[in-house]
């Protein structure tokens, strides 16, 4: 097991039970988006720090591609639930 | 002997970001850290880069790492001041 | 690892220390704009320490990856600052 | 052995600052704040990515977790108006008992990890790839795995991406535009954007030898709508209605067609025959690298620019009145 992979996983569990609590303590709608955000980089920080192989060795390219992919999903699902959240208020509002 | 003169250059260019951030973290109002950290951050980085590029010795790599101060000099002199602006509107109001 | 690239890491470790210290006015603010310049700074040292690790760890990609933070570090303080129509 | 204890303290320092950053960003009890340092965990992120040899990541976190998400969150934080400002944490028993929670769900994480990663050498599917990635037409091995190993996840993600954007489009007309830019701004995009295409072209034609690819691209392309809507642009540089349709789709047309042409010549649906590979992934990643920017660039303006129908209704004006 090597220093480097370990402690980039254990941060990526903390930023994930972060983002988790933050999701559910938030009040308003943009903070709880905020804090999945927060929940989605620990989950990839994990999964990136299990595919890093130490100096020597190239990482695994699997979880790479994985979480490439799932950044640029993250963002799109994010600006559909800001949009979501405002259309929410307006109905609100009117 | 160019490592040496690159190495003393990277170790200049620390002593600016040092300076800088203390700067940041001391200075008594947001106009002179802001002044702090764009003079010392954009020196640091110029002699950082040029140290780097003495030390690799590739042509190649010495441009990239020329335009990428450049690109960092011109993009946080513009930041530097659309924050002052900000900061000033609202000092305004 | 050489002389040179250890004593380049140990610039590295310096960096982010100097790096932490500057993120402290992120957290003490008070105003917003002293958190802003903060995020700035974060975004010059992340592209030194970018430049550190290129040539720490033999991977000259990293420079590209130090030129597109430079370039979205500014589109950031664009976003930060604008203010819309319709805003005073 | 000194250059060993210099990496753990790196590393020590880059995870204690993304935990100080991940946790002023969850609970500040301003959401200005929380979004300042959102972006301030973006940036680090991408360090982090860096220093894990996965320059592809660093490559796409810079372009999305420092720029778009942050402009995105930064856009939204406007509609949230007088809210903002006020304590935004739930606080009382209910929510000392889910951090207490919270630390045993972090420990019992944090058990299953060492306790896995203690068992032995797993086999790893890195070996595999390296030993094929001969065979499919390029040699960044994380290109090869989204074009041409596992494709059809690929042909899906893009199938989200169009999901999500048409969602935002049926939800209602774009976010009022930005102000026009002041000479300062103006003369930053006139060196920025064209910059930022540049580096989208490069790092598309990168990206079968070296990292960058179709996702990067697209971020960076879409970053440079992100900065023209910020100056003022409130199309953010893009076509007209009809070719963003055609846009949007483009990635997956790509897709669809190659299969559907390689099916017909008889191999099966994205199997590259051998020697054209590289060139059909080239062709699929452009489309791609477009379809993607258009998305992520309309996720931006959030909802239907002009031209697609309905336009904006008057209530935004009087959420303003009241704010102001």
């Amino acid at each position: 097991m090597l220093f480097a992979e370990l402690i980039y996983a254990l941060t990526g569990i903390g930023l994930f039970v972060l983002g988790l609590r933050g999701t559910l303590l938030r009040r308003s709608l943009l903070g709880r988006i905020l804090a999945i955000n927060i929940c989605g980089a620990g989950v990839f920080l994990t999964l990136i720090a299990i595919a890093y192989r130490g100096p020597g060795l190239s990482p695994d390219p699997l979880p790479h591609a994985l979480v490439l992919t799932g950044i640029v999903v993250a963002v799109s699902a994010t600006a559909l639930a800001l949009a979501l959240g405002r259309r929410l208020r307006e109905s609100e509002d009117e | 002997m160019s490592d040496l003169i690159g190495l003393a250059l990277v170790l200049l260019g620390l002593t600016f970001f040092v300076a800088g951030s203390i700067g940041v973290l001391r200075l008594p109002d947001l106009h002179s850290r802001l002044h702090a950290l764009t003079k010392a951050d954009n020196l640091g980085l110029g002699l950082l880069c040029t140290g780097l590029a003495l030390i690799d010795g590739g042509v190649l790599n010495a441009v990239k790492l020329f335009l990428v101060w450049l690109l960092v000099l011109a993009a946080s002199a513009a930041a530097a001041h659309m924050i002052a602006q900000q900061a000033m509107r609202q000092e305004r109001k | 690892m050489s002389t040179t690239s250890a004593a380049l890491l140990a610039g590295l470790v310096v960096l982010l220390l100097t790096l932490a210290i500057g993120l402290a006015r992120a957290v003490i603010g008070p105003s917003l704009q002293d958190r802003m310049l903060s995020v700035q700074l974060l975004g010059t040292g992340g592209v030194a320490v970018l430049l550190l690790l290129a040539h720490v760890m033999a991977t000259p990609a990293l420079i590209d990856v130090a030129l597109v933070l430079a370039l979205l570090a500014a589109v950031a303080a664009a976003a930060l600052t604008r203010r819309e129509v319709d805003d005073v | 052995m000194m250059a060993t204890q210099l990496w753990q303290i790196t590393d020590l320092l880059l995870a204690l600052l993304a935990l100080g950053l991940g946790w002023a960003a969850v609970s500040s009890r301003d959401l200005k704040r929380s979004v300042v340092f959102f972006i301030a965990f973006g940036l680090l992120l991408a360090i982090i990515w860096a220093r894990l040899r996965a320059p592809d990541l660093a490559l796409a976190e810079a372009a999305i977790g420092a720029g778009l998400s942050g402009a995105l969150l930064l856009s939204a934080l406007r509609d949230e108006g007088e809210t903002a400002g006020v304590d935004d944490i739930q606080r009382g028993p209910i929510a000392a008992l889910l951090s207490l929670l919270s630390i045993g769900l972090a420990a019992a994480l944090a058990w299953v990890l060492v306790y896995t990663l203690g068992i032995a050498d797993p086999v790893r599917m890195a070996d595999e790839i390296a030993a094929q990635i001969s065979n499919s037409g390029v040699t960044n091995p994380v290109t090869a795995v989204l074009l041409n190993f596992r494709a059809y996840d690929t042909l899906l993600e893009l199938a989200v991406l169009l999901a999500a954007v048409l969602g935002i489009l049926a939800l209602g007309p774009a976010r009022p535009a930005y102000r026009a830019a002041g000479p300062l701004l103006d003369g930053l995009i006139r060196w920025l954007v064209p910059l930022l295409v540049l580096t989208a072209g490069y790092l598309l034609w990168a990206g079968a030898h070296a990292p960058g690819g179709a996702f990067q691209a697209g971020a960076m392309l879409a970053a440079a709508a992100v900065m023209l809507r910020l100056g003022g642009h409130p199309g953010a540089g893009l076509p007209g209605p009809p070719l963003q349709r055609l846009l949007l789709t483009a990635g997956i047309a790509a897709f669809a067609l190659v299969g559907i042409a390689l099916m017909a010549a008889g191999h099966a649906l994205l199997q590259y025959p051998a020697g054209w590979s590289g060139v059909l992934i080239l062709l699929i990643e452009t489309a791609a690298t477009l379809a993607i920017a258009t998305t992520l660039a309309m996720a931006y303006i959030g909802g239907r620019p002009v031209g697609w129908g309905p336009e904006a209704p008057t209530t935004k004006t009087v959420h303003n009145e009241e704010r102001n």
